[in-house]
């Protein structure tokens, strides 16, 4: 299958439309990360292993498809059956038989196998109307769910390619670029900066060679929206980087994956040899005069390797530590040569601009952040996954409506947004318009978009000493306000978590972060610091009763808490074995007792415990 | 030529140049720990950082480390603001706790008015800042000896595998440009040791003294061309030959011409 | 033309001016640095010969340093050392083959003669005229003119 | 203790000889020993040209590198700030104490290594732990043991 100019295209895409026509229903089989971990693929094979034994009408094992990530990978394994949009969650391999006589032979809805609202309990049967997904506006996720993750074909079949093929046939360079600035477009990886006026420096910049490059290492713990994306919709990236390649004028692109991410790297590496294969990547793409190519570069587990610099010299095979910044990565970034480095997010955006028109991206979202945003909506809430939403979107509207509240009803606390660079918010600031700038007003960040619920039962402390202890890992040591600044602030919040903190602690903290923030070197150092002073900033009392009172109100920090056994004990003897440390003794239908001095307090005990017999104090 | 304003001076500098060069220049006290002229600047200590500001940026300013900042027209420059002050002496505050026995560290901290750590004292420290000096000098003598290990707080200087180093020439140059002089050696008789390797110190032809070790010679003589006898007498034998020479010179011409 | 070094050491008393004169003319932090020349014994009877660096057209100094901190300058055509470039590895020391790269062990420097920066003092204060730094008067310049 | 690296100039042979592809060529060896041999680091600098010194720079640089020999059994407790929320220090602790080692470490008879990873971004399914390559979701205690008795 060669693809020469704009019509092959078309055609391929006919044709494979029509030939899709054979099969009134499909059966999409999520085979994302998630769902593969809850048995997906045993799902798949068991699709495949009911045709191989009988004959099915209407359906054969092309219109099994393996897709990428849906986000509500908690529900997982999930199976839809198009085109009715029936939805079923938690599929085991006996419901397959089930599926296929039922749903697929005689298109009715198998209930005992649809996803309940939370809340409500009510069964709800189409995809699109289930509260997860009915708030959502998916534009990056676009076709993630909908197409078989690997597959060039149904890519075009959705119309991939279309907007590379308007881009390379009737724009000028110039004006793809005028058409991303005019967007608004602003790169999802965290800093906001906008993306056209990127390419039109990097345009600008006088060299021979110029380099694209993907960032496609979501270090941010608790994000992984690229990751999803990569893996379910490979082609799409590779859209948005040709796009970018014609318009700065390079012909060499890079996607930086991280080294976790194994499917990611297979899904696009079958991407790319595809598209080599049909001549989107290579000489002369589409007849003109355009040749790119694209190589995978795999990190190797540094969170540090985000930060654009460091990420360049690690894709040349060198340490990933960053550079000062004081001539921009744009000018002479890869190998010293203007380079434009975007996010996966980011890319996947600008098909859809080319091919709608900057003015429709420009009508989504808010005036200064246009467009959506992916967040991993993860942590102690009810729904959690990946949810795309318009920017401007309120917290409140993500983590209740979408995301159905907390777990087990408690009260919500904060929200942590923008990973280790960003900072966590309390319910005060629930109401506030998510977008790039009012995040950073209220101390925290937009980052690539990890969004942690917490509850009363998240000790804020601990999570701001889970950060700084991440960072200190994380450093890679180059500069000392980095490596040994974050390493004291460390020092200092453990010793509060042990309650050997002092009065002063928080103001010295504070004036150290000042120094760690303006000193810095990179973008690690200087945002460091944020988790911290954000949770000082508005959780200061739990602080101070780490403090003052040597208190964990949450119940979290190991030597502040003590557990003990109540009367709603009833000798079950779970918690028995679940102790390591034999701290626990007991008979059968006798309250237990527990050794304080034996206990580490590791919480096992209170956590296989079904009848609240264990007291946290 | 630019003219840039440092500490209310106007000072002229070349365009692109690095602005700690300009500042050193001026003789302006501007500490760094991490820097050497040998080599590219690494922007890893920052005590080189100053505060710099434009009369069109309207009042703001930023701190930026000079020893990588290259030079732009009408920048103003303050190298000993508050907040500079304020940013070396908490770096000197936290070197101080890691490196608590270094007399470098000491003297340092001391000038900016730090003689006891506010922060949790590292006991088992050494003397290495980690400034990468010794590493950088190494590679742009093309040994590639000895490289930075490891990363973040654990990081160290190492050779390779920590074994003795292959590429090793023993030339010395990593321990004498250690700025707390933490790398070891030693130079006995006619044997010097460094980074657990030993080697065969030169000695003159002539008078026995030692200049540099074998392999250094070596090294030099095949990649530079320099003939391997030049090495072989030490530098006070080789004026007295000269000496002599030019005094047979000398005699012979007076010979002639009398 | 360019001024060259001319050294009779006929002419030399093995008075030491030229390395008081040097040693003056490169003051490290006021202090009196190390000369760069020695008058020593020539071998023979009342003979001494003011020994310094010849600035030698292919310098086996400046091929010896690995970092480049011994360049040419233009203008006098002396090796001239950076002492800030300078990683003292004592390479050039030991490569020239006229002894006159030296270590400054008081200030822990590697120096040499950069004739002044186009004035050598050692010559201005000879007495005796055995170092002159004068333009060197090819015989072929001779016969042209 | 001389290692067998027989497999290496077939690794090398699938790189161009760059230092583009030492990362690369790196993930492949440990892949093939499930560590990296210092005769393979060795081998790995003078095929591609690159110092030695550059080349255990960057090997010691990076977290997914060992250059000791680790378990055939590699448990990987993800600690990423959902799995941290959700109790991925208890799941750590829980796997400490069944196999008696510490993250980091390897047991004495050599079949099981227990590493912490900072995210693998299946945060939905928190707290994460892989055993080799197979994920397990919402790990809780009492699942903690069976999960280590899973063969890859």
């Amino acid at each position: 299958m060669q693809i020469k100019e704009v019509e092959h295209i078309k055609k391929l895409r006919n044709k494979y439309l029509a030939s899709q026509k054979k099969f009134p229903r499909k059966v999409m089989v999520c085979c994302g990360t998630g769902c593969l971990a809850n048995g997906a693929g045993k799902i798949v094979d068991a699709f495949t292993d009911a045709l191989d034994k009988r004959e099915i009408k209407h359906f054969a094992v092309e219109a099994i498809k393996e897709t990428g990530c849906h986000g509500f990978c908690e529900q997982g394994p999930l199976v839809i059956i198009e085109p009715s949009g029936t939805f079923y969650t938690k599929v085991k391999t006996k419901d397959v038989d089930k599926i296929i006589e039922q749903s697929i032979e005689r298109n009715e809805v198998i209930e005992s196998l649809l996803f309940a609202e939370p809340k409500s309990g009510e069964k709800i049967e189409k995809y699109g109307d289930v509260d997860f997904f009915k708030h959502q506006h998916r534009l990056a996720l676009r076709n993630l769910g909908k197409i078989s993750a690997d597959s060039i074909i149904e890519y075009i079949s959705v119309g991939g390619y279309k907007a590379f093929a308007k881009a390379v046939t009737t724009m000028k360079p110039d004006e793809i670029i005028d058409e991303i600035v005019a967007s608004g477009l602003r790169g999802r990886g965290g800093g906001g900066f906008p993306a056209g006026r990127k390419w039109r420096t990097c345009r600008e910049a006088a060299a021979d060679t110029k380099y694209v490059v993907c960032n496609g290492d979501e270090g941010d713990p608790g994000a992984f929206m690229d990751r999803s994306i990569m893996e379910g919709d490979p082609h799409a990236v590779l859209e948005g980087m040709m796009i970018a390649a014609f318009a700065v004028g390079a012909d060499q692109g890079y996607i930086y994956v991280r080294d976790e991410y194994p499917l990611a790297t297979t899904h696009l590496q079958k991407a790319i040899e595809d598209c080599q294969e049909s001549g989107l990547l290579g000489e002369n793409i589409l007849g003109k005069d355009f040749s790119f190519s694209i190589k995978i570069a795999r990190g190797a587990g540094a969170f540090v390797c985000g930060e654009s610099s460091a990420l360049m010299r690690s894709i040349a095979g060198e340490i990933g530590e960053p550079r000062a910044k004081y001539v921009r990565s744009v000018i002479k970034g890869l190998y010293d040569q203007p380079t434009v480095l975007n996010n996966v997010e980011t890319y996947v955006n600008v098909p859809l601009i080319i091919d709608k028109g900057s003015s429709w991206f420009k009508g989504i979202g808010t005036e200064k952040s246009s467009g959506t945003k992916v967040f991993s909506l993860v942590g102690k809430v009810r729904n959690t996954g990946l949810i795309e939403v318009g920017m401007g979107t309120t917290l409140r509207e993500i983590i209740f409506d979408i995301g159905d509240g907390i777990i087990d009803n408690r009260p919500f606390k904060a929200v942590q947004t923008g990973g280790p660079s960003g900072g966590c918010l309390p319910a005060e600031h629930l109401d506030l318009p998510v977008d790039f700038d009012t995040l950073t007003e209220v101390g925290s960040m937009m980052g690539s978009g990890g969004m942690i619920v917490m509850d009363d039962k998240t000790c804020m402390v601990d999570v701001a000493q889970y950060f700084l202890g991440f960072l200190v890992e994380e450093s890679c040591g180059k500069c000392v306000p980095c490596r040994e600044g974050l390493f004291q602030l460390h020092k200092l919040i453990t010793r509060i978590c042990e309650g050997k903190g002092e009065e002063g602690d928080l103001e010295k903290m504070e004036h150290l972060s000042q120094t760690v923030l303006t000193a810095s070197l990179c973008g690690l150092g200087t945002s460091g610091p944020n988790p911290l002073l954000s949770t000082i900033k508005y959780f200061r009392e739990e602080y101070e009763a780490h403090i003052r009172d040597k208190k964990c109100p949450a119940g979290v920090c190991k030597s502040l808490i003590k557990y003990e056994i109540n009367d709603k004990c009833t000798g079950c003897m779970a918690c028995i074995p679940a102790c390591g440390y034999d701290a626990i003794t007991g008979e059968k239908k006798k309250i237990h007792i527990l050794d304080q001095d034996k206990c580490t307090k590791c919480g096992a005990c209170y956590a296989v415990c079904k009848f609240e017999a264990i007291d946290v104090s | 030529m630019v003219n840039i304003t440092i500490n209310g001076k106007t000072a002229q500098a070349k365009e692109g140049e690095m602005l700690l060069s300009v500042i050193r220049r001026l003789k302006i006290d501007v500490p760094a720990l991490c820097h050497h002229e040998a080599v590219e600047p690494l922007g890893a200590c920052r005590l080189c950082m100053v505060e710099i500001t434009k009369t069109e940026w309207d009042g703001w300013s930023k701190f930026v480390t000079s020893c990588l900042y290259p030079v732009e027209p009408d920048l103003i420059v303050s190298t000993h603001s508050d907040q500079v002050n304020e940013i070396r002496r908490t770096i000197m505050d936290l070197y101080l706790a890691r490196h608590p026995n270094s007399p470098e560290i000491r003297k340092l901290a001391e000038e900016y008015g730090v003689l006891k750590t506010s922060y949790e004292v590292q006991v088992d420290g050494d003397n290495c800042i980690l400034c990468g000096i010794c590493t950088r000098i190494c590679d742009a003598m093309g040994f590639h000896a000895i490289s930075l290990v490891g990363r973040g707080h654990g990081k160290t200087v190492a050779p390779p595998l920590n074994e003795a180093p292959p590429d090793c020439t023993g030339c010395l140059s990593c321990a004498l440009n250690c700025p707390t002089n933490f790398i070891e050696f030693s130079d006995q008789d006619d044997k010097r040791t460094i980074w657990n390797k030993e080697f065969e110190m030169l000695a003159c032809v002539k008078c026995g003294a030692t200049t540099i070790t074998r392999e250094f010679a070596e090294h030099l003589s095949k990649n530079r061309d320099i003939p391997f006898e030049y090495f072989e007498t030490c530098d006070s034998c080789h004026r007295k030959e000269t000496s002599l020479t030019m005094g047979r010179i000398a005699a012979w011409t007076k010979e002639a011409q009398s | 033309m360019k001024n060259r070094f001319i050294v009779n050491p006929v002419l030399c008393t093995g008075c030491r001016t030229c390395e008081l004169a040097c040693s003056f003319a490169h003051s490290v932090d006021g202090q009196m640095g190390r000369s760069r020349i020695y008058p020593l014994d020539g071998g023979m009877t009342d003979l001494w010969v003011p020994v310094t660096c010849l600035q030698c057209e292919e310098a086996a100094c400046v091929k010896s340093c690995l970092v480049n901190a011994l360049r040419r300058n233009p203008d006098t055509g002396a090796i001239e050392l950076n002492e800030d470039i300078c990683v003292k590895c004592m390479a050039c020391i030991a490569a020239c083959p006229f002894g006159c790269a030296l270590h400054d062990t008081q200030h822990d420097l590697i120096i040499k003669c950069d004739l002044c920066g186009g004035d050598p003092a050692c010559a201005k204060f000879c007495p005796t005229k055995a170092l002159e730094y004068k333009p060197f008067e090819t015989k072929k310049k001779k016969l042209a003119g | 203790m001389k290692h067998d690296i027989g497999k290496l100039p077939e690794i090398l042979d699938r790189h161009p000889k760059s230092q583009e592809s030492l990362i690369a060529i790196l993930q492949d060896i440990q892949k093939e020993y499930n560590y990296i041999p210092c005769e393979a680091l060795t081998e790995t600098a003078t095929a591609l040209s690159i110092p030695l010194s550059k080349v255990f720079a960057i090997s010691t640089f990076y977290n997914a590198f060992s250059l000791t020999p680790r378990g055939e059994t590699i448990i990987r407790v993800c600690t990423g700030t959902a799995c941290h929320i959700r109790g991925a220090e208890l799941i750590k602790d829980q796997i400490e104490t069944a196999l008696g080692i510490k993250a980091g470490e390897t047991t004495p008879d050599g079949k099981f290594t227990i590493e912490v990873v900072a995210c693998v971004g299946a945060c939905a399914m928190a707290p994460v732990v892989i055993n080799n390559e197979k994920y397990h979701g919402s790990v809780k205690v009492s699942g903690v043991k069976k999960l280590l008795k899973v063969k890859k």
